[in-house]
């Protein structure tokens, strides 16, 4: 019999468990930058901690937030997902033109999301039975999307179809004293993708698929059926950011969604997500998406000339994912000891 | 059969299929529109295409190596804009040009130096430098106006004719044959492909893979260098978001030509045809008077067919090789179950 | 030895005939059958490229057969994906790990069979306290603890991960089990448990298909043996009334008595009990967590085995040595001088040189040609300046070593994916011996190769240390270490815990079972030496 | 650069060639438009003088003996589809539906714009290239592109007899000296368009400063930092800002041109200056933006005594619906409308008439507030709904 099964399991105290929990955790390193920022700005910039900052800025990150949980599922699955932004716009423009043509409320937000469901299975279809790989097969699908869109509105923004309804999706109308309903449909799309990743069979699917899809396969994990079912995801929740941009823009022009994509995936990647697949948070990709919209707010508060913007942000790109880079560091070195700990070796 | 098997083994180069279609297209749009092989229109477009067939082939030998480098766009706006910023304060072109390829340079071993040394995700790094390069190009265009003074000498770096060829199809001709033999006849060409096949056991078999890595970002931010003094030359004015956007039109045209993502398979040869093929539809689009709001769905459409082509190409080939071999000697039977599966399931590691 | 008779189809769990499967025009089964009865142990044997993995992934639902009747329980098979096997029972572990390193343990053991509880009313979140309880003891037997079920996969080595199969293997109900070389990497004990599994399952009525490179395990084991060899099937045996030499000589074509390799005396080399020169010394060097202070030395014509259990920190030790991975502490010395390699290329640089232990994902470049293969860690050779590679050279140079190595290929510029196990091997050993290094570190040298192209590989070893190379052999098997070694050093939990020198001798004076208790005592931790 | 340049707004337009002989609605407009613009500006001198011709007092079937249903060949190259592009080419095709039926040109009208780098302007390069390659008759272009590098091309394709007409371009970046070299250099025959300075930002300024009486203070919502538009309304709107010691811009920010980016950043800035008097939107969907962000703090919009101006530009009817509704207090128009018609009435005049045009052309612009919004937006919407269609 081998050594370790001799070692019982030991008891640590609570205090342990939670401090070796968040040690191991992959989002410490962008949790670690916002507190940073926050601490920073606390000196230096007062306004920035203003309820009213915190909470313009918390529902400006809402749709990249949205956008970065579906990116996040598709990088774990082993994928990557560039028509997201079009697709919010392609989606947006269908839920603002069936409020024109008169459909209620309820049938253009259906038609919504079924045209993000469809780009997804478009996508999966692309890259599991035409087998291309997911970079180029989303690239298309952003050329098409974008392609349909111009051709459909001739560059004409889409107007006319703000109910009051819409302004209550948008965010624009609060629901309830600051309570706006993106908040509410984020924390949704969180708690069902959280869960659904967590402790479902789909989520350990998507996990195994993005992992090994050798091993899935062997598993008998029906490894394209899950791929797609990752980019009707990613669909599905470009067509919810989609519903509430329709909102919050009161207008829908054909390049409503260019550079979403981008964000999406800095904001999941930010989060801890891995381009190689098999790893990543729905928490991490919240987490990211604040620190996006943080950056954008800080800039506009310092005062920071339009010009350096982009330097800015690249820089911060860096800088979280450097701060990721740590963290996994740690996280390897508490892993390893806790290993070690556990086989009897004084670390 | 000798034929065939000829036949077999050609088709199964990397970018002969993409080439045939190419010639296909051309076929096709000349007769279409019969100003599309006039000299002046090969001209403007062979003009129009070469800087980014630079950064194609850049960043094909990036992907060849197993990496991704979206910062090539932005990067050779910003070479072209350092190339101006020098000329337009009184400088010789010779500085200028070098200017702009140090540019490249500085980024590319930037990118590299990011990606080997603290182990960041290229794409990541990549995409914070297309930030940095275009921010930097906005900069850089509120100190001067980029635009004005060009030396004679500069402008003929485009412009110019060699045996009454435009000159700038001469630099690219002979950057191309530089990097494919390069790519194929050196050591660090050969290093180049093994960490894009498999980066661990490369490092096993001995070789740096950091080193090698560094090296494909920073040649790919030299051909961005280069791209950006052309367009510079070309243009004889710089714009502050000159170049984005570029790098998805060079990774669409170097994986159309047949340069796998996956990485270990490519070709500068591809990645230029799959290129030009991209150029050439658009341009003989345009001479068709098609609105270009369809030029994203033809794109789109033609990068799906031509991958997929390209594609079933290859194994119809691959198998006439097999083929015919296994009537020869008898090789040992492959163990391709896996690898069949995968294929037909289209995996992409 | 006595040929069964071909069975007309009744009383037999599975029944396959004709069963062929082509592969862009490479015949891998030539109209195969395959009959197991209920509750027995059915090996499947032949060399690589003998067509058994191929069957196996039809079995398992990877592929689908061009031609042929299979029947499963006296109903057609007909599988189009791994989980339409599982539905009907047949498990696999196949030779490539399966598992999914990003998942925990527990989660890739019930990978595709998941159990859920209620939530919201719906069954759909995954019951992983079920889950656990269900698979505790099983994973406790094979040495895996409440903590390691939590862990994910991709944190363990390679025989930790090989163990996560089989629990996976062995926690559902079977009908049929199909191991594809279960045992390779296993240590002893971990090896008989699992026989005493298996022997528990056929108790159960469980049959199981059992592919082995290694026949002395059949014996007191399986019942029957089906020898494969080219795609085509050459014979059912009984495995009782057969002999090993019986067995090679169904597997490789040859009559009986001409192929008895397996058991070669170790080669007596000059240097032995001499001390030859010192060609690698290491003093006290430490990898975090990895390795603790580890001194060795290596000398030249000398053969020095490593042995030690899983996760003892071989592998870790030589790419250490190779400064793949990076030391903490200690130094390491070659021939005398002390050096620091900063990445592997420097090691290759200064004279060592490394075959690795995973091949498919370590050692060979899949879609380099043979040929460029050989070259790669010794480019300088072939090229001018450094920079200019002549093919041609490197052509020659491949030929070269076709013919001394004896590589079958029939075009050394073929693509090495094409190639055989063994063959790759090969060509990963002329790789080494290109660069002509002083110390060549072996790791799982013949590791899912056959007997035949085994023996060839043990044969280039000695060769390499009687030219006066040195070299380091890691082996999980302790017959094949004790086989090659001059001197055998054992490792546990990253620390040398051991040594047991002068073993031709012993092996000579018939000591084989003693040096090997001692090893696997000291292993055990029973014996400091 | 000229920021010393004396500020000008267009004074009537001084180009009337074969206009005169119609009476179209679109042209009226252009009149009345011109009407309104003046904002208290000096009166300057760019386009004065006409190159008079006599077509004034040709008759219709003068003209229709001249064209003789010769067939044009017009290629169109915005910079990006959009809304504003979109009504330019409908008042363009609206004009030349005109001419049709009354002189009987024959028209071919091909629109090829942009669709990626509407800020960077070398997709605009390879479209002209392919009208010179296909021997069109007459181009419109408007390319972020530098005039040097236009000029390239306009040359070669001048040579082979190809006319080009640069409209809504910021040639004043180009020609700083414009006021005093009347023909730019370009190798084009007639630049179609308004100044981007005197007639965007600095109209946009002087409303903000004679609403609020010179006192308070202004944030700004700037387009893309790098565009050539941005850059002339800066100079334009700070030049306006500079004449009022009393108002002072305290924040600035990339509000993109687009209007989520402009929400985003007007609340960033409101949070930071929350009793600024007026946001500055360079484009209406900004200044919408903007309008969002005050509603959402729950702040008083512009009712002519109190609250926070918005103010954009372009003129849009989308615009004018928000103004309409008070979400949105001005913008202003620079006449999409009028700057189509111009472009066919200068081509019609080079290419038929034989006359030479005005090297400048500048549109009359205005600023369109609840005072005079159903105006605008009649004529907008006029032009929407005219008959033109190629």
């Amino acid at each position: 019999m081998s050594t370790t099964a001799a070692t019982a399991p030991k008891k640590n105290s609570l205090v342990d468990r939670v401090g070796a929990r968040l040690l191991v955790d992959p989002t410490l390193g962008v949790l670690a930058l916002l507190i940073l920022i926050c601490l920073v700005s606390a000196f230096t910039l007062p306004v920035f901690l203003e309820p009213s900052n915190l909470y313009n800025l918390l529902n400006t990150s809402l749709v990249v937030m949205i956008l970065a949980m579906g990116m996040t599922v598709v990088l774990i699955s082993g994928g990557i997902d560039l028509s997201i932004g079009t697709t919010m716009a392609l989606c947006a423009g269908v839920a603002a033109t069936s409020m024109k043509f008169g459909l209620p409320l309820f049938a253009a937000l259906i038609a919504a999301l079924a045209t993000g469901a469809l780009v997804g299975i478009g996508n999966g279809l692309l890259i599991t039975r035409l087998g291309l790989p997911d970079f180029i097969a989303t690239l298309a699908m952003l050329g098409f999307a974008s392609g349909i869109l111009y051709i459909w509105t001739k560059g004409v923004p889409i107007i006319g179809y703000m109910v009051p309804e819409f302004y209550v999706i948008g965010g624009l109308t609060p629901l309830l004293a600051s309570l706006t309903l993106p908040m509410i449909i984020a924390l949704l799309v969180a708690l069902v993708l959280g869960g659904v990743l967590g402790s479902t069979r789909l989520g350990t699917y998507f996990f195994a698929v993005g992992s090994s899809k050798t091993g899935a396969m062997q598993s008998g994990i029906r490894v394209d059926r899950i791929r797609t079912q990752a980019y009707i995801v990613s669909g599905l929740s470009a067509a919810v950011a989609g519903i509430i941009m329709a909102g919050r823009n009161t207008n829908v022009p054909a390049d409503l969604g260019n550079g979403y994509e981008i964000q999406a995936i800095a904001a999941a990647v930010i989060g801890g997500a891995a381009l190689s697949g098999g790893r990543g948070r729905i928490l991490g990709a919240i987490l990211g998406a604040i620190t996006l919209a943080a950056t954008v707010n800080l800039i506009n508060l310092v005062g920071v000339p339009s010009s350096y913007q982009k330097i800015v942000i690249g820089a911060i790109l860096i800088l979280a994912v450097l701060a990721n880079r740590i963290s996994a560091i740690v996280s390897g070195i508490v892993r390893q000891r806790r290993a070690l700990v556990l086989e009897g070796i004084p670390a | 059969m000798n034929f065939q098997r000829t036949a077999s083994r050609i088709l199964s180069v990397n970018g002969v299929p993409i080439a045939i279609a190419l010639v296909i297209v051309v076929i096709i749009f000349q007769i279409m529109s019969p100003v599309f092989l006039t000299p002046g229109s090969v001209r403007d477009y062979i003009n129009n295409a070469i800087p980014i067939l630079l950064l194609t082939v850049g960043v094909a030998i990036v992907i060849v190596a197993g990496g991704i480098d979206l910062s090539v766009g932005t990067v050779a706006g910003l070479s072209a804009g350092t190339t101006m910023w020098t000329l337009v304060n009184g400088a010789p072109t010779l500085v200028a040009v070098l200017t702009g390829v140090g540019t490249g340079l500085v980024f590319g071993l930037f990118n590299g130096l990011m990606i080997t040394r603290f182990g960041i995700n290229d794409f990541i790094v990549t995409l914070a430098t297309l930030n940095i390069a275009g921010g930097l190009l906005i900069v850089l265009t509120e100190q001067v106006p980029l635009q004005g003074v060009t030396t004679p000498g500069f402008s003929d770096i485009v412009y110019g004719n060699v045996f009454g060829i435009p000159s700038a199809f001469w630099i690219a001709a002979i950057i191309f044959v530089l990097m494919q033999f390069f790519l194929v006849k050196t050591v660090f060409g050969r290093r180049i492909f093994a960490i894009g096949i498999a980066p661990s056991a490369a490092n096993v078999a001995g070789v740096n893979v950091e080193r090698v890595r560094l090296g494909t970002f920073v040649l790919s931010g030299v051909l961005a260098g280069a791209a950006g003094v052309l367009l510079a030359s070309r243009l004889g004015s710089v714009q502050a978001f000159l170049g984005s956007g570029y790098e998805f039109i060079a990774i669409a045209g170097a994986v159309l030509g047949g340069v796998s993502l996956a990485g270990g398979r490519g070709s500068v040869w591809a990645a230029v045809a799959g290129g030009l093929m991209l150029a050439t539809l658009q341009q003989g689009l345009r001479l068709n008077g098609v609105d270009p709001v369809y030029f994203s769905i033809v794109t789109g459409l033609c990068i799906v067919a031509g991958v997929v082509f390209d594609r079933r190409i290859q194994q119809l080939a691959l198998s006439g090789i097999r083929k015919r071999r296994r009537t020869g000697s008898a090789p040992p039977p492959p163990d391709t179950s896996q690898e069949a599966h995968l294929l037909r399931t289209g995996k992409q590691d | 030895m006595t040929q069964h008779p071909t069975p007309n189809g009744d009383g037999f769990l599975l029944n396959a005939e004709g069963v062929s499967k082509h592969y862009e025009g490479v015949t891998a089964l030539d109209g195969v059958g395959l009959h197991v009865r209920p509750a027995e142990i059915h090996a499947l044997l032949g060399g690589n490229g003998a067509g058994k993995s191929t069957l196996i992934n039809i079995l398992s639902g990877l592929t689908t057969p061009d031609a042929g009747t299979i029947t499963f329980e006296d109903q057609p098979l007909e599988l189009q994906r791994p989980s339409d096997a599982l539905a009907r029972g047949i498990n696999t572990i196949h030779q490539e790990l399966s598992l999914v390193p990003a998942l925990t343990t527990l989660d890739n053991i019930f990978l595709g069979r998941e159990v859920n509880s209620r939530f919201l009313g719906l069954k759909v979140k995954l019951d992983r306290r079920h889950m656990e309880e269900r698979v505790r003891t099983l994973a406790a037997e094979f040495g895996l603890s409440q903590e390691d079920l939590r862990l994910p996969v991709g944190e363990f080595g390679a025989l930790k991960k090989r163990v996560v199969e089989i629990v996976k293997a062995l926690a559902f109900d079977t009908r049929l089990l199909i191991l594809d070389e279960p045992t390779s990497g296993l240590e002893e004990e971990e090896r008989l448990n699992l026989f005493e599994h298996m022997r528990r399952l056929r108790e159960k009525g469980v049959s199981l298909i059992w592919v082995t490179h290694h026949l002395e395990e059949l014996y007191g084991l399986a019942d029957t043996a089906t020898v494969f060899r080219d795609g085509r099937r050459v014979g059912t045996v009984g495995v009782a009334d057969t002999t090993v030499d019986d067995l090679l000589g169904l597997m490789f074509g040859i009559a009986a008595g001409e192929f008895g390799a397996t058991t070669n005396p170790p080669a007596l080399s000059e240097t032995d009990d001499e001390t030859g020169d010192e060609v690698l010394r290491l003093n006290n060097v430490n990898r975090s967590f990895v390795l603790r202070d580890i001194s060795l030395t290596v000398r030249k014509g000398e053969i020095l085995g490593i042995s030690g259990l899983a996760g003892a920190g071989r592998t870790e030790l030589a790419r250490a040595i190779m400064g793949i991975d990076k030391i903490s502490s200690g130094t390491v010395h070659l021939k005398g001088k002390q050096v620091r390699f900063r990445d592997s290329s420097t090691a290759y640089q200064k004279g060592l040189a490394m075959l690795p232990e995973d091949r498919k994902q370590l050692g060979i470049l899949p879609e380099l040609s043979v040929a460029e293969n050989i070259s790669i860690s010794s480019l300088d050779q072939v090229s001018q300046f450094g920079f200019v590679l002549k093919n041609k050279d490197e052509t020659n140079q491949a030929e070269t070593y076709r013919r001394r190595l004896g590589i079958k290929t029939s075009d050394v510029k073929e693509k090495i994916r094409n190639l055989s196990g063994g063959n790759q091997q090969k060509a990963i050993v002329a790789r080494c011996l290109n660069t002509n290094p002083d110390l060549l570190i072996f790791d799982e040298p013949t590791q899912g190769i056959d007997v035949s192209a085994k023996v060839e590989v043990h044969n280039l070893i000695r060769e390499f240390t009687a030219k006066g190379g040195a070299a380091i052999v890691i082996a999980s098997e302790l017959a094949e270490l004790l086989e090659l070694s001059h001197r055998v050093v054992v490792m546990k939990k990253g620390r040398l815990v051991g040594s047991v020198d002068n073993i031709p001798h012993a092996l000579l004076s018939g000591q084989f079972e003693a040096v090997k208790n001692r090893i696997l005592a000291i292993s055990a931790g029973r014996t400091e030496s | 650069m000229s920021s010393n340049t004396a500020p000008v707004t267009a004074g009537r337009r001084s180009y009337r060639k074969a206009r005169l002989a119609l009476a179209a609605t679109a042209t009226a407009a252009g009149l009345l438009l011109s009407g309104c613009t003046t904002v208290n500006a000096p009166a300057g001198g760019t386009n004065a003088g006409s190159s008079g011709g006599g077509t004034d007092y040709l008759p219709d079937e003068a003209v229709r003996k001249i064209v003789n249903g010769r067939e044009v060949k017009v290629g169109f190259a915005p910079p990006i589809l959009s809304e504003f592009y979109t009504q330019v080419e409908k008042a363009a095709h609206n004009r030349m539906k005109e001419y049709e039926d009354r002189f009987g040109v024959k028209w071919t009208w091909e629109r090829q714009g942009a669709l990626n780098d509407a800020h960077s302007g070398t997709e605009t390069l390879g479209i002209v290239q392919g009208y010179i390659a296909r021997q069109f008759d007459a181009v419109f272009v408007c390319s972020a592109a530098n005039a040097s590098t236009m000029q390239t091309l306009y040359k070669q394709g001048s040579d082979q007899g190809i006319d080009f007409y640069q409209f809504n371009s910021t040639e004043e970046l180009a020609n700083p000296s414009q006021a005093e070299d009347p023909t730019g250099g370009l190798a084009t025959v007639s630049n179609i368009g308004y100044d981007d300075r005197w007639q965007s930002g600095y109209l946009a300024g002087k409303y903000i400063a004679e609403q609020l009486k010179g006192q308070g203070s202004i944030i700004q919502i700037m387009g893309p930092s790098g565009s050539d538009w941005t850059k002339l309304r800066q100079q334009g709107f700070k030049k306006a800002i500079a004449e009022y010691p009393g108002m002072t811009i305290v924040g600035e920010a990339d509000g993109g041109y687009v209007r989520d980016k402009g929400l985003t950043a007007a609340q960033d800035l409101l949070t930071k200056f929350p009793d600024v008097k007026a946001i500055y939107g360079e484009n209406e969907d900004m200044a919408l933006g903007a309008s969002q962000a005050i509603d959402a703090r729950g702040l008083k919009h512009w009712d002519g005594q109190s609250g926070i101006i918005t103010i954009g530009a372009d003129g849009l009817v989308s615009g004018m619906d928000s103004i309409k509704a008070g979400k949105l207090t001005a913008t202003v128009d620079v006449n999409s409308a009028e700057m189509g018609t111009e472009m066919i009435d200068a081509l019609f005049a080079h290419e038929f008439l034989n006359q030479e045009v005005n090297q400048f052309i500048r549109i009359p612009t205005g600023v369109v507030d609840k005072s005079n919004v159903d105006w605008h937006q009649g004529v907008l919407q006029n032009v929407l709904n005219g008959p033109g269609k190629y």
